[in-house]
């Protein structure tokens, strides 16, 4: 009975081990088609990252072998046939069966203690040496640092290009951050209301956004093209719609995207539907949305006279294209996205729904809104109920409201006016 | 069935692992001397242990005052310390009789002690240097 | 010894005092003793620790199955991309909820079942040190668990869920993030269960320092003892760290205070902290106690003393230890600075060596064994190899600068499921299946056993498995749903599948419970006597079910696994032989002159003043204040009562003879009411 | 909580003038110490957290320097001290059978809890009116909670002093009891030890 072959035991659950890992192997390497995935950096730090990860995965591997191996082979080396226990007859073994009586052995005891821990220690080693070098940002020709602020359930962006974060920023966007290819962009990581941790798995680890704190990160991708991210600390009712993007353009891009970031909207004429969409705008929106050029501080409350308003509560200055706190003291976030460049994103709200229909791989970010298809219905379906497409507590100054008061042509009007902030 | 031996007495741990058998502990109120009239210290030792008390919380009263502030901060600090540390295991040697009683107290409270100060100081600490 | 009215020159009031001649008349009326074991009533006024273990098992288990609700909810919800089972709101409260469920209201009370049942029979004591206080732990975790799990269902559907996560972080946990009254719920609900936790491991701390039987030295302890002591150390030390940072929680919520207040200075890491220096030796309070019976099973099924007890024992003190110095590795990610990354990593990486120690040494207890594989030895078996994988991956979290990357992803959610899944929950089934016999008297079927197992194990695989894979592949946890182009479709529909073969599994093990009991009872077959397994341990010294008075008589302890010892000796060629049959050695619990403590009214009590001041705090101080009264005055009644119900005279003579007096498998007593007989009344 | 612990023992062990036990130390006496052991832990986090938050208020905000009365905590903290002293002679008073004695030296430092925890409502009555509620700031939470549950402590000490204190004019605190004095005697200066640390570190530390 016990007395199996030995060589059909070990095939057996060799096969059994070799089917699992194959599976596994199989389900990691064709690792297409996962935007978020850690197994794939595009980034330095990344790239570090799994560089020094992927050898401890295969330690512990062998490991995770020697072990599960161990437990199959004295199964079957050292069972012995069942008995029945419920038939009323109590004992399992004929009394004079017993194997020999060991206590222990302390010279393996002392083997099975040194041998990990002089594992570890490698590794540990190991640890340290990307942990500190990781730390380091690589010095390049831009200055630009870019404050990253989480709010619930969104990601604004400030760019300080001479990298200076104590002055107003150059211009904010939201959701989307767009970085240069190739250098190393410093974050100053920052939150309005709870905790939020911003990733992008491709190109480095994630940071956490803690409010009254400000946090040093650094991204860099070292090919063009656009990552995916996700929130990952609970922040809450939408934590998980808080998503982002970060699109990685060559050094001349990225210029070109700058230079017409820093550039306001234009009124639109009277008379046209964007006008009338800017008047719908001024009343219904722009008490939080700020668009650089069209709306006023007057517009949220503030004195058109002392415009712009303090919103920044970790520096002293005054933001030009700020949000808004609706309630500073309470630290409440209350800021909406600022819309001056709304057609140059590929996503909004959180990045949840594409702003194009046909964006894909086909049109290159920055002719976005010159070629792309505007996803028309779900901008309006968001103007009209955004809490209906992204769980919101709009009530309580958390995401936005609904705005079901606009009749179809405002909300076609409206449309007409964002679609002008390119 | 033949000659048994009781087994226990030659379950011999393994060579040179510690004797797992050792001897009956229990029962034998080993840690203690008795289970309660210890040696009762007398009453004047606990006034002159309330005496000393007295005199360090005057000093250190003291050292709030304008007289002492030229020392600096730190040494202030390091001042003070001592003498709550020193009041401390007054208090708890004397008035609640560890110097007299069972070690296991002891052992239980300094565990408590020194687990929660080097827990928190972990924590403070990481907060502002490292 | 009950001394009746009169028979001293007692002075008005008797007292249930320390040290000193027991007087004991009746004080005011009210101040009597509950008689007996009767019904119901013997359930709610027992004093006795295996009522209580049992109590604890079966409160364990109802939670098990409101956790895993949770948890199937939670896999259907995620089962498809861009699920909608049940809305972003109440999926953040499900998932909070399972947590919360699970990890203070399974896994805690279910090792808390095990050392009540076990811990003084496997010191050989007559009971815990203080009975009506571990009657009053139970109570008091009970209300605290009904106190958050009514959360769910106070004020509609999950309106007032907590819905913060299971370590809640600050200030997402404030009013103004989470207005309704869910986080009141948890703030409150875990403070109470911390009570209960803390009263436990100080009155087991005492039991096994203070009563143990002669000669039963501490290293001559059995591991799981060891284990169990080790563990309530660490909630003697981990409680109060929790308490601070709920009563700070409290504070802010209720009264307004301002510590996780950013707008007035605070910095929310503070709560970071102090949840993860309780949290990170909660694991391990939660995996010690399964490693300790792991520890009694692999033994006894390998016909072989546990191989480097001394190694075990150490270990598991390492264990206890490290566990201290470790608890930022949770925040990474959270800003700490590098130094303290750095320290952190390194600390947390070294744990793996005494879980190693422990692992290895399970494998070297069952090489060159005589392996059975019974129900309880496949559980057991089952820890050695799951619990590996979740260290594991648990070592690759320590790496710091991947755990960026890995954290608050999936990957760990596969990790910690591994070891509280493959850990815990696989050793306490294993548990559940050894000492069934012990415990009710009768055995539970070894076919349906085996094939819960299995189930179990296959689908658990299936379940968590591939949560690693989604992990690295980039999926967050805590997440309500995740778009169609993530690519997290496939494994996470195996994931959801698995889940269900898990409830198929936990189901087939819930039947074997009730088929095995129904066949017992049919069939009139007798108790299965003191020794069903040939086990090592004191616990297997007396009739099973454990007569209320545990042994007959003060058992003399000599050695390591002395009840093996008496049982087997060896001839002089040096074989293993029988020394003298079981029948011979154990105690048959026919005597009847030991003396047991009285039930009391008072410990439910105190729990029902408890469970009023929580919903006082929640909804209204007056309740509170009610609640306070309540408190003060069971607390008085606990004083004052006294030692023995002087009505029942002679009550030491009458004797307990335990009957079944253990209850059912349901464990509700209901049934078990008939079967048992008014033993103590005269 | 202590008193209920303290009251346990004849439950189990009616013949408690022999200690029944492994060690040969009381089960009542250990559990006291034990707990002792984790209130520690207690303690620890909210002086933390007192630590870590007193210096974070605004520069017009009300804070330590503003209302701490050092000469008024100097005394009453004395008077806390003193009630330790107090306590150690009602202990050794019961061991050497002098019930009177007892009696007397509960009550003195039952009197002496009652005029610390008196002057810590006058001092929290007195930081009110000069603006420092619990709800002001950081350091009003901070301040509030560490002291407050001191002093909650020490009315439960107070009553478990008076407990006694009615119990031996009752009789039923004989010689024999004396242990249970002694168990509330270390409850009392545990509390007075933290007191030791919350003043010093508190009240005295240079601000
Ligand atoms: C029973 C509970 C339990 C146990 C025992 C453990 C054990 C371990 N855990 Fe786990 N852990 C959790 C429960 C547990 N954990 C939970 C619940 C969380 C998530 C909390 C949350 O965020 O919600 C968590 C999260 C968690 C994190 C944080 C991840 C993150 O959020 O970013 C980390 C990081 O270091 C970690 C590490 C470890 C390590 C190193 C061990 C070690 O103790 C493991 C040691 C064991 C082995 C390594 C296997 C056996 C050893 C050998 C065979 C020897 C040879 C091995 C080597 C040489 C490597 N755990
Ligand atoms: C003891 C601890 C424990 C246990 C046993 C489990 C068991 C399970 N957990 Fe657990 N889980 C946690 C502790 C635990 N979990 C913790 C601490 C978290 C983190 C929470 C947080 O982020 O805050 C978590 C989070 C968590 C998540 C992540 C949620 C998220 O981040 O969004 C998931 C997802 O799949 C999950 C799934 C499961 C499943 C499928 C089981 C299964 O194994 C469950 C199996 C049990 C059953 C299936 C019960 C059987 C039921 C029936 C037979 C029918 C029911 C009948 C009645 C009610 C009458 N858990
Ligand atoms: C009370 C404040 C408020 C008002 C009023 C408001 N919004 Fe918003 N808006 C927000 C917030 C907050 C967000 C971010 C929501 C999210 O992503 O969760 C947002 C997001 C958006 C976005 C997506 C932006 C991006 O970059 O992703 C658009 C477009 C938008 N709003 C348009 C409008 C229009 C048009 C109106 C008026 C008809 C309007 N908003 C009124 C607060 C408001
Ligand atoms: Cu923001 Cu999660
Ligand atoms: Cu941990």
């Amino acid at each position: 009975m016990s007395k199996r072959p030995m060589a059909l035991v070990w095939l057996s659950s060799l096969l059994v081990i070799a089917g699992t890992i194959a599976l596994i192997v199989v389900a990691i390497v064709v690792d297409d088609n996962h935007p978020l995935s850690t197994l794939s950096p595009v980034g330095r730090h990344g790239r570090e990252i799994a560089e020094l990860i992927n050898p401890i995965f295969i330690v512990a591997g062998v490991v995770f072998f020697l072990v599960q191996g161990a437990v199959l082979a004295l199964w079957w080396r050292f069972r012995v046939a069942g008995s029945d226990a419920g038939d009323g007859e109590f004992g399992y073994y004929e009394d004079d069966e017993f194997p020999e009586q060991v206590h222990g052995n302390n010279r393996l005891e002392v083997a099975w203690t040194l041998i990990p821990t002089v594992l570890l220690a490698v590794i540990s080693v190991f640890t340290l040496i990307a942990l500190f070098a990781l730390e380091d940002v690589e010095a390049s020709d831009e200055d630009m640092v870019v404050t990253v602020i989480g709010q619930q359930w969104w990601w604004e962006y400030q760019y300080h290009l001479d990298g200076n974060t104590d002055t107003a920023p150059d211009f904010v966007a939201a959701n989307e951050l767009v970085i240069p290819v190739g250098v190393d962009v410093p974050l100053d990581i920052k939150s309005r209301d709870v905790i939020h941790a911003f990733w992008i798995p491709k190109l480095n680890g994630k940071k956490d956004a803690v409010p009254g704190r400000s946090h040093d990160w650094v991204i860099q991708a070292e090919e063009t093209g656009t990552f995916r991210g996700q929130c990952t600390e609970f922040c809450g009712l939408s934590h998980g719609y808080m998503k982002m993007v970060a699109v990685a353009l060559t050094a001349e891009e990225f210029a070109e995207w700058r230079d017409n970031q820093i550039t306001a909207a234009d009124m639109p004429e009277e008379g046209t539907a964007e006008h009338a969409g800017w008047e719908v705008f001024s009343q219904q929106c722009a008490s939080c949305h700020v668009v650089n050029g069209v709306t006023s501080p007057a517009n949220r409350g503030g004195d058109p006279e002392s415009a712009p308003d303090n919103w920044d509560i970790y520096g002293e200055f005054n933001g030009v294209y700020a949000g808004t706190y609706l309630e500073t003291d309470t630290l409440v976030a209350g800021a909406a996205p600022n819309l001056t460049h709304l057609m140059t994103r590929g996503t909004f709200a959180g990045s949840i729904f594409d702003l194009y229909l046909n964006a894909g791989a086909h049109i290159p970010y920055l002719e976005l809104a010159e070629k792309g298809t505007l996803n028309r219905g779900e901008l309006e379906a968001w103007i009209y109920n955004a809490p209906e497409r992204k769980p919101a507590d709009a009530d309580n100054l958390r995401g936005m409201p609904a705005r079901t008061g606009l009749s179809p042509d405002d909300v076609d009007n409206v449309v007409a006016f964002l679609s002008t902030l390119d | 069935m033949a000659t048994v031996t009781h087994e226990s007495s030659d379950t011999a741990p393994a060579a040179g692992e510690p004797a797992s058998e050792t001897p009956p502990a229990a029962h034998t109120p080993d840690e203690h001397a008795s289970g309660g009239d210890h040696a009762h210290p007398s009453d004047w030792l606990y006034v002159k242990v309330a005496i000393a008390l007295a005199l360090l919380t005057a000093f250190e009263v003291f050292t709030y005052f304008e007289t002492v502030h030229g020392w600096g901060d730190t040494a202030i600090i390091v001042m003070l310390v001592a003498m709550m540390l020193l009041k401390f295991f007054l208090v708890v040697a004397f008035f609640m009789h560890l110097k007299f009683d069972a070690p296991i107290f002891w052992r239980l409270f300094v565990f408590g002690l020194i687990l929660a100060m080097a827990v928190y100081m972990v924590m403070l600490t990481a907060f502002r240097y490292w | 010894m009950t001394v009746t009215d009169g028979a001293i020159t007692a002075p008005e009031e008797t007292l249930a005092l320390p040290a000193g001649p027991v007087i004991a008349n009746r004080p005011l009326g009210v101040f009597t003793r509950p008689q007996g074991n009767e019904g119901w009533k013997s359930w709610l006024f027992t004093v006795d620790h295996k009522r209580i273990g049992v109590m604890y098992g079966a409160a364990a288990m109802f939670f098990f199955l409101v956790g895993g609700a949770e948890a199937l909810f939670i896999r259907l919800q995620l089962a498809t991309p861009d699920g909608s089972v049940i809305g972003a709101g109440t999926y953040n409260g499900v998932f909070t909820m399972h947590g919360v469920t699970m990890i203070f209201l399974v896994a805690m009370p279910m090792a808390a079942a095990f050392a009540n049942y076990l811990l003084p029979l496997q010191i050989g004591a007559r009971d815990v040190a203080f009975p009506r206080l571990n009657a009053f732990s139970f109570w008091c975790f009970l209300a605290g668990g009904l106190l958050l799990t009514s959360s769910m269902l106070i004020g509609g559907w999950f309106q007032n869920v907590p819905d913060g996560g299971w370590f809640n972080y600050a200030p997402n946990s404030g009013v103004l993030f989470s207005p309704h009254k869910g986080i009141d719920f948890y703030a409150v609900g875990l403070q109470i269960t911390g009570i209960a936790s803390l009263v436990s491991s100080i009155n087991l701390i005492v039991t096994v320092l203070n009563m143990r039987t002669k000669g039963m030295s501490l290293f001559r302890m059995p591991v799981l003892t060891w284990m169990l002591l080790i563990t309530q150390f660490l909630l003697l030390f981990a409680i109060p760290v929790i308490t601070v940072a709920l009563f700070l929680l409290m504070f802010d919520r209720l009264w307004d205070a301002n510590f996780f207040n950013v707008a007035a200075g605070a910095d929310p890491l503070l709560w970071q902290h102090l949840f993860w220096i309780f949290g990170h030796p909660e694991v391990y309070i939660l995996v010690l106690p399964a490693f300790g019976i792991v520890s009694e099973i692999i033994p006894t099924f390998s016909r072989k003393p546990l191989f480097g007890y001394h190694f075990m024992v150490a270990s598991g003190i390492a264990i206890g230890f490290m566990g201290w110095g470790v608890w930022a590795h949770h925040m990474f990610t959270s800003g700490i600075g590098p130094l303290a990354v750095a320290a952190f990593s390194v600390s947390t990486m070294f744990i793996a060596v005494p879980t190693g120690v422990k692992i290895l040494n399970w494998l070297g207890t069952m090489y060159g064994g005589r392996l059975r594989f019974t129900t309880p030895m496949l559980y057991a078996v089952g820890v050695v190899s799951m619990f590996t994988i979740g260290g594991l991956s648990g070592v690759t979290h320590s790496i710091a600068p991947s755990d960026t990357q890995q954290t608050d992803t999936y990957y760990i959610v596969a990790h910690f499921h591994y070891v509280i899944f493959g850990g815990i929950i696989l050793g306490l089934f294993g548990g559940l299946h050894f000492w069934w016999p012990k415990i009710f008297g009768y055995m539970l079927d070894e076919g349906w056993g085996k094939a819960a197992f299995w189930v179990i194990l296959i689908g658990f695989n299936f379940t968590f498995g591939p949560m690693h894979i989604l992990g690295l592949q980039g999926m967050s946890r805590r997440i309500a749903t995740y778009r169609a182009d993530e690519g997290f479709a496939f494994w996470n529909m195996v994931a959801t599948i698995g889940a269900f073969v898990i409830a198929i599994g936990v189901a087939m093990l819930l039947w074997n419970i009730y088929k095995s009991t129904r066949d017992w009872r049919r069939a009139g077959r007798p108790d299965v006597g003191p020794d069903p397994w040939d086990a090592r341990a004191l616990e297997w010294m007396t009739a099973s079910p454990t007569p209320e008075h545990n042994f007959d008589s003060e058992i003399e302890v000599e050695g390591l696994d002395e009840f093996w010892h008496r049982k087997y000796g060896k001839d002089e060629t040096g074989r293993v032989v029988r020394a003298a049959p079981t029948s011979e050695v154990a105690h048959d619990g026919s005597n009847t002159k030991v003396h047991l403590p009285s039930p009391s009214y008072w410990p439910i009590v105190l729990g029902g003043g408890i469970l009023l001041v929580g919903y006082g705090l929640i909804y209204n101080l007056w309740l509170a204040a009610a609640g306070v009264v309540l408190l003060v005055a069971s607390i008085y009644g606990w004083i004052l009562e006294p030692p023995d119900d002087p009505e029942a005279a002679g009550h030491d003579e009458d004797g307990h003879d335990d009957g079944d007096g253990h209850g059912d498998a349901d464990s509700n007593g209901d049934s078990a009411e008939a079967e048992e007989e008014a033993a103590t009344v005269g | 909580m202590a008193d209920t612990m303290a009251a346990e023992a004849t439950t189990h062990s009616p013949h408690a003038e022999e200690h029944h036990t492994s060690t040969g130390i009381s089960n009542e006496k250990l559990a006291m110490w034990v707990f002792l052991g984790s209130e520690c832990l207690l303690f620890g986090g909210l002086l933390s957290v007192y630590m870590f938050n007193k210096g974070r208020i605004g520069p017009t905000d009300v804070g330590p320097n503003d209302v701490f009365d050092i000469p008024f905590t100097s005394v009453s903290s004395f008077v806390l001290l003193m009630s330790s002293l107090t306590m150690v002679f009602a202990v050794s008073a019961i061991a050497r059978g002098n019930l009177r004695g007892n009696r007397i030296w509960l009550a003195a430092t039952a009197a002496l809890g009652a005029i610390f925890v008196a002057g810590q409502v006058y001092e929290f009555t007195a930081f009110y009116s000069e603006g420092l509620g619990f709800t002001t700031n950081l350091f009003g939470s901070a301040f509030y909670s560490l002291t407050g549950f001191h002093g909650a402590h020490v009315t439960i000490g107070i009553i478990m002093l008076m407990t006694l204190f009615v119990m031996s004019l009752r009789g039923n605190l004989p010689q024999q009891r004396a242990e249970t004095v002694e168990i509330i005697g270390l409850y009392w200066h545990f509390v007075d030890i933290v007191w030791i640390v919350i003043f010093t570190i508190v009240y005295l530390f240079p601000q």
